[in-house]
């Protein structure tokens, strides 16, 4: 019920649509400052509640693009990584070595500008390849969209994930699994031992 | 680990279970609204991890607990797979993944074929894994390291 | 355009933190960086000007949606990438508990 | 008990979310309940007979009201305090001794304490208060035990024990 009325509320907003690449901007902006700053942070508390920040920002971004699966799913994600994260970086007095200035260190930032100019300028081209943001390409959403008839899914994601496409949900449940057990296998080796003894 | 104070205790009791209900809608819900397997597992996960945190379990019983997820994560891996051989079955065709079940009316909560209990077991999957990770990663690592 | 420009400077952030930071956690937040940027990048292709979001409610049959494909795919990719960062952090736990500290270069010289 | 209990609580709750009473949504809810009360009832409150004492709810309905009224006096005085020239405030942090037994009781006066603008509860340890409060007016305990938790205490006391 509480989404169906957030549905009416997106769809209804008509002020929302026009500045979408507006909002947009403001929001990838605030998240490359987020990741700069985390980055550069000299304490690893400050590092990994800053790096919340892109998360976040990520979730509103979802939202403004019309993904609520993916907002839903990303908010409850960002919290369990944050709080795993925290935990691993409890305890450690490990204090970052600020790097002194050298010269050395100046000619590897000038190459990181300049290799990142490289790169925007590279991208720059190949966009032009690509559709402008918000342009109508539907050539394989249509089929998508109309094979709602065959899964009778009003939720398409969910019908696509799960039906057309459930191959790649076998997979992912397959690297979740193997993942799992591989946290496992590297934490638990110290507790299996003194269990023998 | 070290649990939280008194009111932390108090109202975790009262919020995990409405949490976790709010997990099971979302996954029953997957074909109709917003959510389905991953969300709602991932929600109900979270209702587990406040749980341990505001709580502070003992290792042995953790540990129990952890072996009562990994047994409820590879039977739902191992039940998504026999719902995929189930198709190979009963449809008409030879098709992984056939969608034999009465697909219904678009839009009512029974519908959509085995979508749902697809949602069910990729939901049981997903909270069992993020559980497991979660009791592993916080919970091993504050014990073992001593 | 300039959106995927900003996107792609995301990205650029996250490697520049894989290649030029030493500490392991920073390291993985580099990673999980270049993780999201590439998710909102597939979500924008997807995005269509005016469309509503890939849900058939009552009274909006008829409505155009945003292309459901991306949106399968990165769902997950989400998840993936959770897990993922979990057994990154495993590993950094343990070589902490190893060597005393998250530094690699630190890491390197202890090895040998 | 407390299993029943919950149970019946996550049903209304379930029934509060969907909005609907078709036969299908009724069983899906009632296996979701019972999930639910299997994994989560062990943990949950002890004393849960008193979600069927109907008495409560009127005294929950009556503190309601007293809590806001409450509030909105608490939130004058302190936008006086901040609003006024002199700024008149002496912070500082008062232990008081609750009358109430039951955690739950403790933890919504705790709360309640909180809400009210001009006092945080800081710690609770055994049948302490630690309350920090923006202006500690005398320093006799009665005085400031009765100004702070006299409001709250008798209703609390009719609601949770």
């Amino acid at each position: 019920m509480v989404f169906k009325w957030y549905a009416h509320l997106i769809d209804n907003s008509d002020i929302l649509e026009d500045k979408m690449e507006l909002y947009l901007i403001l929001i990838l902006v605030l998240m490359i400052l987020g990741s700069i700053y985390s980055l550069n942070a000299s304490d690893l508390l400050s590092a990994v509640i800053s790096y919340g920040i892109v998360g976040f920002g990520l979730v509103i971004a979802f939202l403004l693009l019309q993904a609520p699966d993916l907002a839903i799913v990303q908010v409850v994600v960002e919290v369990i990584t944050l709080v795993v994260m925290i935990a691993t970086i409890k305890n450690t007095q490990a204090k970052i070595s600020q790097m002194k200035f050298k010269p050395k260190i100046a000619i590897y930032y000038a190459l990181i500008v300049i290799a990142a100019l490289i790169f925007v300028i590279i991208f720059e081209k190949a966009t032009g390849c690509l559709n402008s943001f918000g342009a109508d390409t539907m050539r394989m959403a249509e089929h998508y969209i109309s094979g709602v008839e065959h899964t009778k899914s009003a939720n398409l994601v969910t019908g696509v994930i799960l039906d057309f496409r459930a191959y790649d949900t076998l997979g992912e449940a397959t690297v979740l699994f193997t993942a799992v057990i591989g946290v496992l296998t590297i934490l638990r080796i110290k507790g299996k031992k003194e269990e023998d003894k | 680990m070290k649990g939280m104070t008194l009111i932390v205790k108090k109202i975790t009791q009262i919020i995990c279970p409405i949490i976790f209900v709010f997990g099971i809608y979302i996954i029953i819900h997957g074909h109709l609204t917003p959510g389905g397997g991953f969300a709602g597992g991932v929600i109900m996960a979270g209702a587990f991890i406040l749980q341990i945190l505001a709580n502070g379990n003992i290792l042995p019983a953790l540990r129990k607990e952890e072996e009562g997820l990994e047994f409820l994560e590879s039977s739902a891996i191992l039940g998504f797979l026999i719902i995929a051989g189930l198709g190979l079955l009963f449809s008409g065709s030879v098709v992984f993944f056939a969608n034999f079940l009465n697909k219904g009316q678009l839009g009512k909560l029974i519908s959509a074929g085995f979508i749902p209990i697809e949602n069910i077991v990729i939901g049981a999957e997903v909270c069992a894994a993020i559980a497991a990770i979660f009791i592993a990663l916080v919970v091993y690592k504050d014990e073992e390291s001593k | 355009m300039i959106i995927y420009i900003l996107c792609f400077l995301l990205f650029l952030v996250g490697l520049y933190g894989v290649i030029s930071k030493r500490n392991l956690i920073k390291i993985i937040i580099g990673i999980a960086i270049m993780e999201y940027s590439i998710n909102l990048f597939f979500i924008m292709i997807g995005y269509i000007e005016g469309s509503s979001a890939p849900i058939i409610s009552k009274g909006f049959e008829h409505v155009n949606f945003v292309d459901p494909l991306p949106q399968a795919l990165i769902l997950t990719s989400i998840v993936i990438g959770l897990a993922t960062t979990a057994l990154l952090l495993a590993v950094a736990i343990r070589l902490y508990q190893k060597y005393g500290t998250f530094d690699i270069n630190k890491i390197r010289d202890l090895k040998g | 008990m407390k299993y029943i209990t919950l149970f019946i609580i996550i049903l209304i709750i379930w029934f509060l979310m969907t909005f609907n009473l078709e036969t299908p949504n009724i069983i899906v809810g009632c296996m979701a309940a019972l999930i639910t009360a299997i994994v989560f009832g062990r943990s949950f409150l002890q004393d849960s007979k008193k979600f069927f004492q109907p008495v409560r709810y009127f005294w929950i309905i009556v503190y309601l009201f007293v809590f806001i009224w409450e509030c909105i006096k608490a939130n004058f005085d302190v936008a006086y305090r901040v609003l006024s020239p002199k700024m008149p405030i002496k912070p500082g942090i008062v232990k008081v001794k609750t009358k109430l037994k039951t955690n739950i009781g403790k933890t919504f006066l705790a709360n309640s304490i909180t809400m009210t603008p001009g006092t945080i509860t800081v710690d609770v340890i055994d049948d302490d208060f630690y309350v920090h409060w923006i202006y500690v007016g005398s320093k006799d305990p009665k005085i400031y035990t009765n100004k702070i938790l006299g409001r709250f205490e008798k209703y609390l006391k009719r609601i949770f024990e």
